[in-house]
């Protein structure tokens, strides 16, 4: 997919993105500090404008750079720092091309996920999420199907590691202060990412319907 | 909400609009870095101490930038960690040469953002040391001590390793100072209220009245017990039980005693905590050789408290006397 | 309720003990009369400022006896007088033989007593004057000034008058300076919330979620104005309203300002207003020589703030800023 | 009336009077700051003890400074300065004598009422316990009958006045500062005086069935 098709897509993503500010709020409350809805929100919307400002001849490196730094900015917390890391080591790693392909994405959520994993020191099963980001990661990487139907498994897989995380102990950020009583609420980082998957899904929808 | 702000999403800049227009004298913020606030007279020719974290804590954190204190402080959203960004611009106003101490709070998102700090202070040369404070006792079991939250003891650390910066100490002692400080503080608080964030308008947890949560952190997390609310003397009890089992301090020994409100506990009720603390200690044959009671640590408006206590030996005990002077706090 | 506390009824005297207990250094009771307490150097070679009033509005009224303040306070229950033995207890033990100012605010309960220690003091050949706190600018209108009650413009008044009996003054002229500053100082407040008595455990008035109360009593006296809570910019501009088409400071003047927080509002909401009150000031050309944002007389817990404006000449000016020190505060 | 019958009655009338602390605490909550219940309860308690520990021998005189005393102590206040100053009043006027009969009575009352009346600055119709005061002298001084049927027929003016006072604008101490809004409020200092005079009813009841 070239930056021209990808660009209004992912504008479109990161408005549906921000509707999920309450529903995260509320995640991050019952375990966390609440903060998280405003961090994916506020974040969201950075990016948006970020990527408004930017040039048609900006290139996926240049994409990810901009919304690695409007995500940090937007409101600093420990998820904008690790998404940031993560966005931006991936920047460097795709560097000057203007399309995003399957290998590219993969290569996206390799070096985004290896950043997170290595800064925030969690562990698959942390409840953090990483316990999404991985096995979405394994389905990318065995795909085989035209791209809705990949993102569909992808989205699939996301949320049965939500659902999964409900069942763990927080053992990473603010969340592992709250011990045992963490048990019975999903990670709220890793609904984010599930949020996102499927606000792309819905976003990839509507610009079909209206080509 | 009993709120008295205006536009929510602007409730920080707001603030610190207003505590510059108040102080110019004191502090000022650094060019193009709204949130990155140090001394008027930065950098100095000392050692810099930039601290940081979430807004909603005043005195916490910007309040202990000052003579004898903090010399820069990068000031991000209500309980949200500064930006890396905002944390190097403060480090750089801070830096006279002599390098940088990091000293705040263990927390997730602080950690990583000071870290990122550090990573581009290295780039630009500055020597920056970093010493994370830990004196929640009861936010981890003392086996993973070090992943205990900091709260009212950051007080502590920053007027020891304040006043080491202020007297002209070296970067590595002033970080020696400050980790010692640390090593000798635990504090223990008591939640009875949540607080309800400005942009959130909903309170961040549910604590209905007549309850209280032993154990509580500053930004509402979950304690170790929550039950019936106690007579002051128990809840004093049970939080001095917490500091005291850990920090033994020996009979003949000295100490310095923080009683301090988290937001809307009256004054008069500390005083009724202080002197819980006061007959406790005594009994134990423990001297208070300096004390401090009142707003020094702050969760908006939630009501509670927490006591913090300092085994002092002579080198803490001279620096947690000496000077200091901020638009918030003196001494 | 939400409050650390044993025994309500006991509260006040617990209260006393810890502070006297922490600060015995600076404050001492009078022998047999707990409730009656002075500097700790008293009488000394000054006229004596005796001050007083119910509990729970700490620093008021104890937390300005001091260095530069009052030189005793008799201190009532909680929102009540103090006895006419109490006061008269205090006046005593802060008897230079250069006579004593009585400065409190007005409120009948406390106008009684303090009246019946006058007369005591009297029949002990105590030389006493009285000046009358009347600074809320809402609890009555102009017409009836003599009416109003005293709030947060007591510690300007303490400030002043303190300032002058430390430098020597004599009675007459410290009595003198306590009715200009009283004259020439204006406080407006709003509520956002009701308080707790202790002893009564149910709220002294309603207030709903979301509601705000303008010129509210710091014991929870109806205002002038009950409606949805407004922005904090409106809300400054009500109270700066009301504080100025009275004062009403000539372009070119100097005020000193006071934002106080009632208990439970956090110091970011005070600064907010506070950057208000600056911008409407600046907008009239009037420069802020002097100021204080924090909780310097509260209600308790109650959310919410009042201004406080005086007007300045060379002479309040000098006093105003002349140092001071009590466990309380500090200038 | 001989002080040896008197005293437990006062006692009684006292104990019972403690009752009205929540009433009075909500009324005058309604347009002042809500003390009165304290004041009133908390003053008969201190008088109650003050006068078991007086000796048998003490005159009226004695008894009413001793209550002036402990009541203007025990919760110190206007209500408590006021009836203080009252009853110091009334001690000096009656003395050393050891009947209070009801020319006695009259005696104390119009004293307690000219001090509180001189030193209160109020006037009829202020809405203060001045209110319910001076129509009961007015009964008392006009009073045939015996005892009791003086007191109900006191009693009933005092109920008349306090229920008055409700239609009343305060004009002194805390609750003047509510103004308007204190009409439809009954004065809490006038019913406080109102239960008194109740409470001596019902304890000379229960005296007469016990003797
Ligand atoms: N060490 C970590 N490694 C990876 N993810 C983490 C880590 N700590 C927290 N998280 C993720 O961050 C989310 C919380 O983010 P956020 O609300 O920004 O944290 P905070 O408010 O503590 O700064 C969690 O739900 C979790 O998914
Ligand atoms: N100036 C006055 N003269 C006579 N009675 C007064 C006066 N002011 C108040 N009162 C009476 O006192 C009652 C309130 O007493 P109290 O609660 O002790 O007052 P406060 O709490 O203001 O000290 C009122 O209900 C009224 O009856
Ligand atoms: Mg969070
Ligand atoms: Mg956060
Ligand atoms: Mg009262
Ligand atoms: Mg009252």
């Amino acid at each position: 997919m070239s930056v021209h098709t990808l660009r209004p897509v992912l504008a479109d993503a990161l408005l549906t993105l921000e509707a999920a500010r309450d529903e995260l709020r509320d995640l991050d409350a019952a375990i966390g500090d609440g903060d998280l809805g405003i961090t994916i929100s506020e974040g969201a919307r950075a990016i948006r404008e970020g990527l408004a400002d930017l040039g048609d001849d900006a290139t996926v490196g240049t994409i990810l750079r901009t919304a690695a730094q409007r995500f940090a900015t937007a409101n600093p917390s420990t998820m904008s720092a690790l998404v940031a890391g993560g966005l931006l080591a991936a920047s460097r790693e795709l560097g000057d091309t203007d399309t995003l392909d399957r290998a590219g994405c993969l290569t996206l959520l390799e070096t985004a996920t290896a950043t997170i994993q290595q800064r925030g020191k969690a562990e698959l099963g942390d409840k953090t999420i990483l316990d999404a980001l991985v096995p979405t990661i394994e389905v990318l990487r065995n795909a085989a199907g035209d791209d809705r139907t990949v993102l569909k498994e992808m989205i699939g897989a996301a949320e049965e590691a939500v659902a999964a995380t409900a069942g763990l102990q927080s053992q990473r950020g603010r969340a592992a202060w709250v011990g045992e009583r963490t048990i019975g609420h999903p990670d709220g980082g890793a609904t984010a990412y599930l949020r996102l998957l499927q606000a792309i899904d819905r976003a990839l929808a509507s610009s079909t319907e209206s080509d | 909400m009993r709120k008295l702000i205006n536009d929510p999403d602007n409730f920080v800049d707001e603030v610190l609009d207003a505590i510059l227009a108040a102080h110019p004298d004191q502090l000022c913020a650094v060019p193009g870095e709204p949130r990155s606030i140090v001394r008027a007279d930065a950098p100095g020719d000392r050692v810099g101490i930039v601290t940081g974290g979430g807004s909603g804590h005043l005195p916490v954190f910007l309040g202990y930038v000052g003579v004898g204190l903090c010399s820069g402080v990068a000031v991000g959203n209500v309980f949200s960690s500064p930006s890396g960004e905002q944390v190097y611009a403060a480090t750089k106003a801070s830096n006279s040469g002599r390098g940088v101490l990091y000293l705040f709070g263990n927390y997730g998102g602080d950690v990583l953002n000071f870290g990122l700090a550090a990573d581009l202070a290295d780039l630009d040369g500055i020597a920056t040391k970093t010493v994370l404070v830990t004196d929640d006792v009861l936010s981890a079991p003392a086996g993973r001590a070090d992943t205990r939250r900091g709260v009212a003891g950051m007080v502590v650390a920053y007027k020891c390793a304040g006043a080491a910066a202020e007297r002209g100490d070296t970067l590595e002692e002033v970080a020696r100072i400050a980790e010692k400080a640390v090593a000798a503080t635990r504090t223990a608080g008591v939640g009875l209220s949540p607080t309800i964030l400005p942009a959130a308008g909903k309170p961040t947890f549910e604590l209905a009245d007549g309850e209280m949560e032993i154990g509580i952190g500053i930004h509402g997390e979950p304690g170790v017990h929550r039950g019936p609310l106690e007579p002051a003397d128990a809840v004093a009890d049970r939080l001095m039980t917490a500091i005291l089992d850990e920090l033994d301090p020996p009979a003949g020994s000295r100490v310095a005693v923080l009683v301090n409100g988290l937001g809307a506990t009256p004054l008069e009720e500390l005083y009724v905590l202080y002197g819980r603390v006061q007959r406790i200690l005594s009994g134990r044959d423990v001297t208070i050789a300096s004390k401090l009671v009142g707003e020094y640590a702050t969760s908006l408006e939630m009501a509670g408290a927490s006591i913090t206590v300092t085994l002092l030996d002579d080198e803490l005990s001279e620096l947690i006397d000496a000077p200091a002077s901020s638009p918030f706090f003196r001494r």
